[in-house]
């Protein structure tokens, strides 16, 4: 059963630089906004631009990803032909390995994509926060007869050679890429958003194979293989939110430019809805004791401290004395009474103990996940704390009593 | 309670008791607590006691029903074998798709009932709200060898007498019904049954098959009634939180019960979770200047006023300087800016507009029918 | 087409020229090939076009109906956003759940057609066989500027005549339609409507508004005939198989011309497969001594005796010696040993003892209706 | 959510002794009686039993049984806690390995059955066909108080040295275990399935994966540990159907069995369906040149030849003229007009030319995947040919004739 187009999630990501967020799951099922995932935002674009084969690829902590993911029926996508599938490295043969870089990990899973012999590969990443029509930049890669197109992001200057830089001609023709750049020439970043045609991009993922050389990477291998060689190269431009999560600070923002009114980036858009796994949790209750300002409170939350400029996610509770401000509190996670949070992450089913300090001017505190602090805890702006560090802080305060 | 299947009467709409609420949905449909539908307790009972076979009875004006239902997934009951049947009247020219009682309802779904593989029948109506598994039930149906057994509780002091239809039972002290009262003038006896029967399958179809010959439609009169000394008829306690939804102020009284935390946990969420369909909402938004106390509020709700002993389903929205207070707003009421409600049920879709103000009296809350413009 | 909503419009089921076979069902219910349904055909069309927005008018005895589509999974039409809607008749005690016409039928699904987010939509009857996509119609439209453009095809010599209310096609050059006949005694243009309609939503939407207006109920007379001139009605001829389930014959026909590779291929198979409920069936099992030639076997068939020329619904037992000649055979049925059957419709779970011999005429096939034990 | 009871599937298998059968799919992917697969087995016996969360273990291509499982649906496995999951090896920080041994497979996915904190854990493996209640294993395992239960099967006594033999008191107690004995004691095979304790198991799988001499099996370390430890080790008698189809005879004797009269295994068991997942094709169509008996033919097939005690696989057609007997066609496979399939198993997809000779009097000639043979080809008894080595059979032809 042929399919227009199939998407490649790459979901590989260990995402090292969110610390204790990501010890023990992938980047794209860290929590976000309340009651999302990061990767529910590119499987919720991909059903919303009408696309129904998704390939998630994946090797770091899969498990966590595959119960979420599940059939794919949160986001429409569990499909009779196609749907979503949760793809890591697998053995042929005798041997098997895992996934070298990006494009190796398309390749590996060539034969997946062959099955619905597609016109077009759109490859994603998954560590960003945005809504986006990927059916317009198809339509506008045919319309062009574009080899690849590639979506482009307008960063600020002064930010352009953090990231990968496409100069492009008047048509909208990519001309030049260049990694980094100490002296852009343009603002046009990659998002790491492509369109190929399968034909020609198996053809470049088997050569790519067989050059020892290669780092297997569509950013370092194949895009600029393919622009040496003259091909078609198409930029289309994106403009709306676009928020990479991919550290502890820049989650934290992206999470807070939820609160601006009007939000900097609308989750409220009932044409373009951003699908999640929902436990049945029933509506929140705010108690006798609360006081909740510019604030997002969802399902299973209790509410009985002082909440201002935060989001709680599903089944978070703030007791009563509490005071959360300018914070995430991730999903189970309990701050209890006379305890006080600001500009913090607190992470899934953590316990933050009666009279704790956690957080305040500065860099973001961060609480890792199922991490329980003891009563009149301090956890320091800038500071990551889990279990782990928690037993080490421990041992050490007992030698010193010593 | 692999060998039990359930089966779900719901009622005719019509309840005048319930004014415009029931105007164009049965009880069973009735919204809950934020998020629920008195259907979703009952299901979801039956599956926390494993029972995947369920046919639900439905009358006239099911459609609401069936939107909410759809293929049962949301209750895990979409399976190959068994699961979770809708049984909607067979309409004919002669048959306006209303039934004379239960026991005709269950006769004219003979045909599910002698499908069902389990042994055992749960039977059970939908207007009375508690969360349970049947297990205990079932073990003690079993012990005590009894032919049926019936759920019941004993209403608290506020909550015993009402001029609803009741089923009245006396006791022995072995549980077992000797004697059986329908809406008696002054009940004798504090036990009220909650409408859930256990039995075994032929003895149901037995039951029905010999009603249905003798033109008898109604399952408390005509065989429990009737019958009570040829049959054992035992009665099982339950004891925890019960509503019976069969008023507007009983109605009003669940919701603003589910405020204590204390019936709200065990009612929807622990041990046993309420499963209902997932809407994809957002979080609720709680702007500066928003006040909220003890109330349930649903996702997609936007709050920039007051909110006080409510409870908000989703998609509310309660603008800058308005007050909500001990009120029931279902989805996607808007209450605009310096509007005031007091005491008020208000169907979904309903719009307040600018600084109207709505009073009701607890013992009269006022209800304001769907998509109401005031 | 993702712009296009289907609607499909499934007529009421009293129809006499279909004897015993739609007495509990709709025509769009009834069973072909072996394996399918009428509205399997049609949905797969559909789903094949893209169009993933389909609205279903049942009328009274849609619970066949219901129970073979389910939440439209098998057809990949069970999804968030649109989906398959199975649209019941609203019943009250005035109204008994019968349509007087397409036209009166769509104004009661009026809030289905104004929630549907396509800006056409595809409307069809379900008593026509046809395997297509609608994607080179819908081409055709847009060029033309039609306001409104209908699906025919010229029937064959054999099938030109026919007592069953048809619709007749006069048109110019352009395919533009410039006269209409319904059932007339003789015919005078050999296009013939396949009752399938496209147009613009908001013209639809219109024109069922104002016909209700003034009680108007039938869409080819009240609309298409009686507004021919006002607006642009274009025609898109169908070149494949097509058949008209408009008799007992046609529906025997149909069955056996999927005995033939070039019809049964395209209509049932390939470019565009029809979707089907999934039985779990195991495969069909032949006895030594079984002969069998010329025929459309189902899984878990068991065949011991003799099949010729005919079609076998899943489950058909055919015992020793017993001879199937020219029959279509339902679910279930079975032939016991030595009987005999030709030009036999055998509804469901029928039951033909040993021995027995039943004969009909090609011309005028015997009908064995469902449970019937001969 | 607690469940009671989790069910380990390992389909890691290569299979490598159903030869080119499994060169291309996992041995649990491969097709049998007409409709079904192997997984579907056990799948439908766990679904059958109430066993309602599975984890399918493999390493071994697992494409195909990943898109065969899909979410579960056709064994009414799309459970909304629970379900089937494919449970490929994954990493965890920044290492990972492949499933050393069947214990080892469990060990990597403790976190997956922790989920569920079951009771009990059923341990199954993918190559057998047979219909048992587990459910059943599982009331006795419960009644008995066993630590370990393993169903067994009295094989034929001559046969008893191949297996693993389970040596039982008069209770039913396991009190030997003898691998593969020279002269065994009983005929009591283990049929590799286990129900454990999952409190125990989850120590005995994190001790055995502690010791470095452990080859981390079922039957070579976990269970001869256990009974050395004088644990309660139950067998668990099973009567009826049980076959391994782990070789090219033992799978086509399987089908055979399937059209004894009556049936040596019986798939016509409405109250133990077996499940699998169907295309939607036609009903079959036998045509006016067919003869067809003692054979089993399914959906989507086209018959105008001759078959005799044979089974056609979905979609597999017997052009005019042609002769099967005693043979296995597999799903799509073609027959083409005049040629002889005898004692023979013809793969899926596979054509076999006009006018060809596939098998004899002998052992069993096999046509592999995709395998296109010309008109004329001769496959003798006991052959296995693929595109490869026909590919080399051709080239040897050539350099013959030169």
């Amino acid at each position: 059963m042929g399919k227009k187009c199939v998407a490649m999630l790459l979901a590989g990501g260990q995402g090292s630089r969110l610390g204790v967020l990501t010890k023990n799951m992938a980047k794209p099922a860290v929590a976000f906004g309340g009651k999302y995932r990061i990767i529910d935002f590119p499987l919720s674009n991909c059903s919303n631009s009408g696309i129904d084969v998704v390939g998630v690829l994946t090797q770091y902590q899969p498990l966590e990803l595959n119960s979420y993911i599940g059939n794919g029926m949160p986001w429409d996508l569990d499909r009779l032909t196609g749907g979503v599938f949760v793809l890591p490295p697998y053995m042929k043969g005798k041997s098997g390995t895992w996934y070298k870089g990006t494009a190796n990990a398309i390749y590996q899973n060539m034969t997946f994509i062959q099955q619905y012999d597609p016109d077009y590969v759109l490859v994603l990443s998954g560590d960003h926060i945005y809504k986006m029509d990927y059916s317009a930049m198809i339509a506008m890669h045919e319309k062009k007869h574009a080899d690849c197109t590639i979506a482009v992001y307008s960063v600020p200057w002064n930010e352009a050679s953090r990231f990968g830089i496409m100069n492009t001609n008047e048509e909208g023709d990519i001309v030049e890429f260049e990694e980094k750049p100490a002296n852009p020439k343009s603002n046009n970043a990659s998002m790491g958003i492509y369109v190929f045609n399968w034909k020609d991009l198996k053809q470049y993922l088997i050569e790519d194979e067989e050059n020892p050389e290669s780092s297997n990477d569509f950013g370092k291998n194949i895009i600029p293989r393919m622009l040496a060689e003259g091909k078609h190269m198409v930029a289309y431009p994106f403009e709306g939110y676009w928020k990479d999560v991919g550290t502890i600070e820049s989650l934290w923002e992206a999470n807070m430019d939820l609160l601006q009114s009007p939000p900097a980036f609308n989750l409220y858009d009932s044409a373009w809805r951003i699908y999640a796994r929902n436990p049945t949790l029933p509506p929140h209750y705010i108690a006798k004791t609360a006081e909740v300002s510019d604030s997002m409170v969802t399902e299973g939350c209790t509410v009985a401290g002082k909440v201002d400029h935060s989001i709680l996610f599903s089944g978070a509770t703030v007791e009563e004395g509490a005071i959360v401000e300018n914070s995430v509190i991730m999903n189970g996670a309990r701050i209890c009474k006379g305890a006080r949070i600001r500009r913090a992450i607190v992470s899934e089913n953590a316990v933050v103990g009666p009279d704790s300090v956690v957080g305040g001017n500065g860099r973001i505190a961060v609480v890792g996940q199922e991490t329980v602090l003891p009563e009149y805890s301090v956890v320091k702006p800038g500071e990551q704390i889990d279990m782990e560090v928690l037993a080490k802080r421990e041992a050490k305060a007992e030698e010193d009593a010593k | 309670m692999k060998d039990v299947f359930g089966l779900i009467y719901t009622s005719d709409e019509s309840d005048v008791r319930l004014r415009d609420l029931t105007r164009s949905r049965s009880i069973a449909a009735m919204p809950i607590g934020g998020r629920y539908r008195v259907i979703d307790v009952l299901l979801s009972n039956m599956v926390h006691s494993d029972i995947t076979n369920v046919g639900l009875i439905t009358q006239r004006n099911y459609h609401s029903l069936m939107d909410h239902l759809e293929s049962g997934k949301a209750w895990d009951l979409n399976r190959k074998r068994d699961g979770l049947f809708i049984l909607p009247p067979y309409v004919t020219r002669s048959n306006t798709g209303g039934y004379a009682g239960m026991l005709d309802a269950i006769r004219s779904n003979l045909g599910y009932v002698r499908r069902a593989s389990q042994r055992y029948a749960l039977i059970s109506g939908s207007s009375t709200v508690f969360n349970t598994t049947f297990d205990d039930m079932m073990k003690k149906h079993m012990e005590s060898g009894a032919d049926i057994t019936i759920l019941y509780n004993v209403p608290g002091e506020g909550e015993l007498f009402s001029d609803a239809d009741r089923t009245y039972l006396k006791l022995d002290e072995n549980n077992r019904v000797v004697d059986i009262e329908v809406s008696p003038h002054l009940h004798s006896y504090p036990n009220v049954s909650m409408d859930v029967y256990l039995m075994d399958k032929a003895l149901l179809t037995y039951l029905v098959e010999i009603s249905a010959a003798h033109y008898r439609t109604d399952f408390v009169r005509d065989v429990l009634i009737n019958q009570l000394s040829e049959l054992k008829v035992y009665a099982y306690k339950y004891e925890g939180y019960v509503s019976r939804i069969e008023s507007i102020y009983s109605y009003y009284r669940l919701n603003m019960d589910l405020l204590n935390e204390e019936i709200r946990t065990p009612l929807l969420y622990r041990p046993n979770p309420v499963y209902t369909k997932v809407k994809d909402e957002v979080p609720a938004r709680y702007e500066a200047g928003a006040k909220a106390v003890n109330s349930l509020v649903a996702d997609g709700c936007i709050i920039e006023g007051t909110v006080e002993n409510s409870v908000l389903f989703r998609g509310v929205r309660v603008g800058k300087g308005a007050v909500v207070k001990d009120c029931i707003l279902m989805q996607s009421v808007e209450v605009q800016d310096g509007a005031q409600l007091s005491h008020v049920i208000s169907d979904k879709n309903a719009f307040i507009k600018r600084d109207r103000r709505i009073v009701g009296q607890e013992s009269y809350p006022v209800v304001i029918e769907k998509n109401a413009v005031i």
